[in-house]
């Protein structure tokens, strides 16, 4: 057909949408880029949305997919539940859908690339764990009150943390993902919570911000463990100032997500689920994930 | 032109927005004008437009309801919490959850009215309140819907969605409220002069409540289809609607500063705010650019309505 | 001998729906006061507001010293030396008294507006003006009347060689009339070129020296200040009025409106007296002598700290409007923008706003029903209009001020209060609302009258009350009431009074 | 009682509430009276209490100012992108994105004084087009503030913090320039009422201009304090900061209908919010509870105030 859209990343027939939860989130623009430079390499065209973290602005994004004719449609959740309906529509359509990042709850999904935030809570409760000697004070800086991300992250901590008695968890307060929450939520802890030696925050934004809070203190008194392992918080890592990330690896799960996109499109089987394993960033391995 | 056609389009300049902006997607690309797709519209607006009725009776009178949203949410998570968490009947569960819009409504009135808070601290607060309580119930987690009440979110026989009915139901309840009933005429007044409105004898403080009440009633019902939509109660699903309703309301034809506004006009705000969403999409706007085409568009659509309007002068 | 300083040549403005201005000429000289008269509507405003730089003329123009001048703003104006007085006060009742009269050139030093000279030229403003009020005060505080006085002071402080003034005493009393004509006189003997526009006749003779009569937006004569009133209302409206107080008193029956030690602390004290049926009593007093809030307490709008109300022998809650009405009373405010009328709503839905309640059945209103009787009462009161979907907004003052007491009018009320009832209206309308007092009476209501306008009480009442300082200090018979006898109670100190 | 202490309290019956609220806090928590904590609290009202401050001037002249978070963010990242990527020395990068940010001001003062669109619409439209624009310039992603700038965010002597300092003297200037200023007290005029302004020789579309710079400018400053103290810019930096900065405002007694409204009423606004969201820190209050408590908190502290008001009348 001859539409005036202007798809980034190549000119080939596939027509592939994305549905991004939101792009107001460094990790979020590196999946993005993944998945641009993927579907530039297979000379697709892919069409990116940001769904502003609304899970029924993305039901319509996905909607508007489908009017478009696209050939597969790559989700990444606002919310696994509430991504059923518009994943049950493309369906309808015959359009293959996979889940990046997020699954999806309720409905069926060609494949699921995703890495496990529960999983990484727990890893990151056991290196801030081992990084504190196993005992001592730690608050939780957590994400935006009832998101997925927020709920998983700080349910895998919370499970993760049994497992050391030595360690107590003296406040979890909200700073909304948001590095300057992050800054004055840590500032006012510090307060009340002058002796506490381990932070973990539900995501490096907010990790950055707890460590301008504690100044010198962040990675020699106090162990800064942040999610995500975005530029900056790897910058922090290597600068000694971040204990650890979470590092999800973003940009491999972007790629993962359109190349099955258009081997589903094509018609070609693809598995249930592709894993991109999270891993623990710290200072001796962080040039591993550099770029 | 009849003087019918004429009243329409100039009291409702916003139409002429629309078809402008309309006319342009369709040229820009052919999937717009497909039934499908503005079946699809229709659907997405469908949220915005219910709450933005509600609001459109508080800003007539002068007021703001900042709180739509918030207590969309709270209601929706109400009514999936009870029915599915505690077992509750569904038919009971919704009247509960509308119950409790209503009550938000007639709390943010009682502020407003009798403790004399400005509408925008007073439904702040709510905005605040009723957020925090749909999170504390929900415990922060989605709850599925019943799934009598999610087929609100499906198709009649495959094709006409139900979102786009009820969006349609409630908008002609509230012109019938704004156009024919003594609450409705009495919210025009009370924008246009509180103490002229007082000094002619209508009670100015049952009014009020009487108005937010309504506006947290739509709210309810906007939460149900949205939380129907997706089969599932979100604790934070909604938020910052509020600035959209207001948007489609003030596009609309009605004024912050009161006594204006009609249904029909928050009718087609809520439709331009949608198409226009819809038609970024369609055109494959990158992420960071919609914000500011959102915007110009915006602008712009309420620019041709006001110097159409001094030209017609 | 005086030179001719401003012209104005076929002035033409159309607005929609209506040509309120079809072809205006008028010649103002140094040192004249200048009066425009005409029918409310016929286009006073508009005229004045043109050469204020209100408004811009379609048609015609303008021109000062004998050059043409184009006025596109008010600083335009200000600049060329023509300061007005608006018929709609503008002012900002937010700020203070000292701050509207400084309005838009407050005094600046070092580019700081300097607060100190501000209030102390405004303190002369005041003086010049017999206004003895704090110049910090906050505007919106004031009364009607007061405000007027500023508004005056504003325009003074500007010292212009054109000064225009509309309907500056429409609001006023006696004394505060007396007090603006001695300010004009000396103004017109300094040379100030002065255009007044008033509807009370008998003020042409007392301070004008030619008069421009508009009829339907054209200039239809300019005849000499001492023309007889019968002659001046022949030109304006085109036909004689025989008798501008036609009251027809009755047979007053039982006491239906009774006010019994009514007293509100800092604003009225000891009020009693009663209003029987068929009666007209009126209200008089000078500005500020508390008149307004003890027709505000008794109709609920406000509350009141003690005494008592009955309405036909039942008691009345106190502070409760929709009792008030309920049981037959009714109340037209003074402030007919801020308190009469929703200006963005259409005349209908104004002329409706009383009768809302029992134009609903089931909650729906009878809107067809109601839009017919606005059409009649329009009719009745003569308002000029483009139809009943004008905006009030755009009507000429009087006629706002007739959609105020006509949407009372359509309501059955038992005991009718008129506050300044005809505050603005033409002679021939006058009658007219004079005609419909005598229907309310006659059909056995009876009517509470309030008015700073002394012949008007005089000839309207059967009885006078006269209040002084917030309290009640007489009453006379319609007999023995006199201008002089009502001015002499007016003035009664009162024996401590809590009244400030 | 000295007249000026009546008139303060009076006048800013929000410190009323500022203290109640503050020695509610003591008594709860022994931690919130300590210096550091105090100064924190300063520290965390800065950038909304500056960005109050501008919108002061605007709510005064009876209009609304959306867009001063999104504008916030577009100046701190201008800063940034010019110093750090294009290598503009800093001083010449802060100039520039100050004047982005007055430049935002004037076209929103123009869409309303010329366009005549409402305030709310042509700032939200604004709001859209400053945050599209910034995520446009920074590609979405943090860039350095360079290191001269960001002392901004320090303290100085390691005790006292730059951006209390910023914030005093700004509401300074906001007052002066209230109070003294030939375009401060037109604003009121004009908020007042501004057929009544433009009647007595005000330009009155020239002072929107001034007034909607004025916020615009402000922004910036409170986007480049908040930069500095993380010495990032965010694309996404005061997202939502528009209704905080506006309930400083009405908390500190202005009326969104204009006229009223003083930049110290402002800055204890500004200050309530903030000591609120410290206090919750401090009692550890759940992420749940939390909104629902600000709400609480909002509304009681501005109903303190009116029913001070009116026992006192
Ligand atoms: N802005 C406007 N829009 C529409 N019509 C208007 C407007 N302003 C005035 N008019 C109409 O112009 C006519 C003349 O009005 P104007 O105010 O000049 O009368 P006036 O002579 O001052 O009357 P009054 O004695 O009642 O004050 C009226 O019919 C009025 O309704
Ligand atoms: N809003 C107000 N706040 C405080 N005092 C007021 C207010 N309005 C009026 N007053 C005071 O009440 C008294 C009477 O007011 P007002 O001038 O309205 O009386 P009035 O007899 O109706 O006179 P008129 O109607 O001729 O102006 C005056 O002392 C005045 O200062
Ligand atoms: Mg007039
Ligand atoms: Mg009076």
């Amino acid at each position: 057909d001859t539409t005036g859209t202007s798809p980034t990343g190549g000119s080939g027939d596939i027509k592939i949408g994305m549905s991004v939860s939101t792009l107001n989130n460094p990790y979020f623009v590196q999946l993005r880029s993944g998945a641009e430079e993927e579907a530039k390499k297979l000379g697709v065209s892919l069409t990116v949305t940001d769904a502003q973290n609304d899970a029924s602005q993305q039901v319509n994004q996905v909607q508007n997919f489908t009017s478009q004719n696209m050939k597969a449609i790559v989700i990444n959740p606002v919310d696994s539940d509430a991504a059923a309906p518009a994943v049950k529509a493309a369906e309808r359509s015959n359009i293959p859908v996979i889940a990046a990042d997020r699954g999806v709850n309720g409905a069926q999904v060609k494949q699921t690339v995703a890495s496990d935030n529960v999983q990484g809570g727990k890893l990151a409760a056991q290196e801030l764990a081992k990084q504190m000697g196993e005992k001592g004070k730690v608050v939780v800086l957590q994400g935006v009150a009832g998101t997925s991300a927020s709920r998983d992250r700080g349910q895998g901590f919370t499970e993760g943390i049994k497992a050391y008695p030595g360690i107590q968890v003296v406040a979890a307060q909200p700073a909304d993902f948001d590095r300057t929450k992050g800054l004055d939520v840590m500032s006012n802890l510090l307060q009340s919570h002058p002796d506490i030696t381990g932070v973990f925050a539900e995501n490096d934004e907010m990790a950055l911000g707890a460590i301008k809070a504690l100044g010198a203190k962040a990675g020699s008194a106090v162990k800064v463990v942040g999610f995500d392992g975005t530029p900056d918080g790897l910058k922090a890592v290597q600068d000694g100032t971040l204990a650890a990330t979470v590092a999800q690896q973003p940009k491999v799960l972007g790629q993962q997500a359109i190349a099955s996109a258009v081997k589903a499109a094509k018609g070609e089987s693809i598995q249930q689920t592709v894993a991109v394993p999270v891993k623990v960033a710290t200072k001796d391995n962080v040039s591993e994930f550099a770029g | 032109m009849s003087s019918r056609t004429k009243v329409l389009l100039s009291e409702n300049g916003a139409l002429v927005a629309l078809v402008v902006l309309a006319v342009a997607l369709s040229l820009l690309s052919s999937d717009f004008l497909s039934v499908s797709n503005l079946l699809n519209v229709g659907v997405q607006a469908a949220v915005t437009a219910i709450l933005a009725f509600g609001a459109t009776f508080v800003i007539i009178t002068a007021g703001i309801d900042l709180s739509v949203g918030s207590v969309a949410a709270l209601s929706a998570i109400t009514l999936a919490y009870l029915s599915t968490t505690s077992g509750l009947p569904w038919p009971l569960a919704t009247v509960i959850a509308l119950a409790v819009g209503v009550v938000c409504g007639l709390a943010n009135a009682a502020l407003i009215a009798y403790g004399k808070l400005p509408p925008f601290i007073a439904t702040l607060a709510m905005l605040g309140i009723a957020r925090g309580l749909a999170l504390v119930v929900s415990q922060g987690s989605p709850i599925a819907m019943p799934d009598a009440v999610s087929h609100v979110g499906d198709t009649i026989g495959g094709y006409l969605p139900i979102p786009v009915i009820v969006m349609v139901v409630m908008g002609l309840i509230a012109a019938v409220i704004l156009n024919r009933t003594y609450p409705g005429r009495a919210m025009y007044a009370i924008g246009g002069n509180e103490e002229a409105a007082r000094l002619s004898g209508i009670k100015v403080n049952r009014q009020k409540l009487v108005t937010y009440a309504l506006s947290g009633g739509f709210a309810a019902v906007a939460g149900i289809v949205l939380a129907s939509r997706l089969a599932s109660a979100q604790p934070q699903a909604a938020a910052g609607y509020e600035l959209d309703a207001i948007a489609a309301v003030v596009i609309g034809g009605a004024s912050l500063s009161g006594g204006k506004g009609r249904a029909f006009g928050t009718f087609v705000g809520a439709l331009i705010l949608a198409v226009l969403r819809n038609g970024l999409n369609l055109l494959s706007v990158s992420a960071f650019w919609q914000q500011v085409v959102i915007g110009v568009v915006i602008a712009l659509a309420v620019l041709v309505d006001t110097l159409r309007r001094r030209s017609s002068n | 001998m005086s030179q001719e300083i401003l012209r104005v040549e076929g002035l033409r403005k159309r607005f929609p729906g209506v040509l309120a201005l079809d072809g205006v000429d008028l010649s103002l000289r140094t040192g004249e006061v200048h009066v425009l008269l005409g029918e409310n509507g016929a286009g006073k405003s508009t005229l004045i507001k043109m050469l204020s730089g209100a408004y811009h003329p379609d048609e015609g123009r303008v021109l000062l010293d004998g050059r043409p001048v184009e006025i596109r703003t008010a600083g335009d104006a200000q600049r060329l030396g023509i300061a007005t007085i608006y018929q709609e006060f503008n002012l900002v009742p937010e700020l203070t008294v000292g701050e509207n009269l400084a309005l838009g050139r407050p005094p600046r030093r070092f580019g700081f507006v300097d607060v100190k000279a501000m209030h102390r030229q405004a303190r002369e403003l005041l003086d010049r003006v017999g206004l003895d009020i704090d110049p910090r005060r906050k505007l919106g505080t004031l009364g009607i009347a007061r405000m007027q006085m500023v508004e005056i002071a504003k325009a003074l402080a500007l010292e212009a060689r054109v000064l225009i003034m509309d309907e500056p005493t429409a609001v006023l009393t006696t004394g505060e009339v007396d007090r603006l004509f001695s300010i004009v006189r000396q103004l017109r003997d300094q040379g100030v070129a002065i255009v007044f526009i008033t509807h009370h006749l008998e003020e042409i003779a007392q301070v004008g020296d030619r008069v421009t009569v508009l009829r339907d937006g054209r200039s239809v004569a300019e005849v000499p200040a001492d023309t007889p009133e019968d002659e001046l209302v022949r030109l304006m409206v085109g036909r004689p009025i025989d008798q501008q107080y036609p009251r027809e008193s009755e047979r007053p029956g039982r006491a239906l409106l009774k006010v019994s030690g009514l007293g509100r602390r800092g604003h009225f004290d000891e009020v009693s007296f009663e209003v029987r049926a068929g009666e007209v009593v009126g209200l008089a007093g000078l500005v500020g002598a508390g008149r307004t809030e003890v027709a505000r307490a008794i109709f609920g709008a406000d509350h009141y700290d003690e005494g008592e109300v009955t309405v036909d022998g039942r008691p009345l809650p106190a502070g409760d409007i929709h009792a008030a009405m309920a049981m037959g009373l009714g109340l037209v405010p003074e402030d007919r923008k801020g308190q009469g009328l929703v200006l963005g709503a259409d005349v209908a839905e104004n002329l409706g706003l009383v009768t809302l309640g029992r134009a609903t059945r089931a909650g729906f209103v009878d809107r067809q029903g109601q839009r017919k009787v606005a059409a009649e009462v329009a009719g009745r009161l003569g308002v000029r209009m483009s139809g009943l979907g004008q905006e009030v907004r755009t009507l000429s003052g009087g006629n706002q001020q007739k959609i105020v007491i006509g949407k009372w009018l359509l309501a059955d009320v038992s005991v009718l209060i008129l506050d300044e009832p005809t505050r603005g209206i033409d002679v021939g309308a006058k009658v007219e609302i004079y005609q419909l007092i005598n229907t309310l009476t006659a059909s056995g209501h009876a009517v509470l009258m309030i008015s700073s306008d002394l012949p008007e009480v005089i000839g309207m009442s059967d009885r006078v009350l006269v209040m002084a300082r917030g309290r009640l200090v007489g009453e006379l018979p319609a007999d023995e009431a006199t201008q002089d006898a009502v001015m002499a109670l007016a003035v009664t100190e009162v024996e401590g009074s809590r009244v400030q």
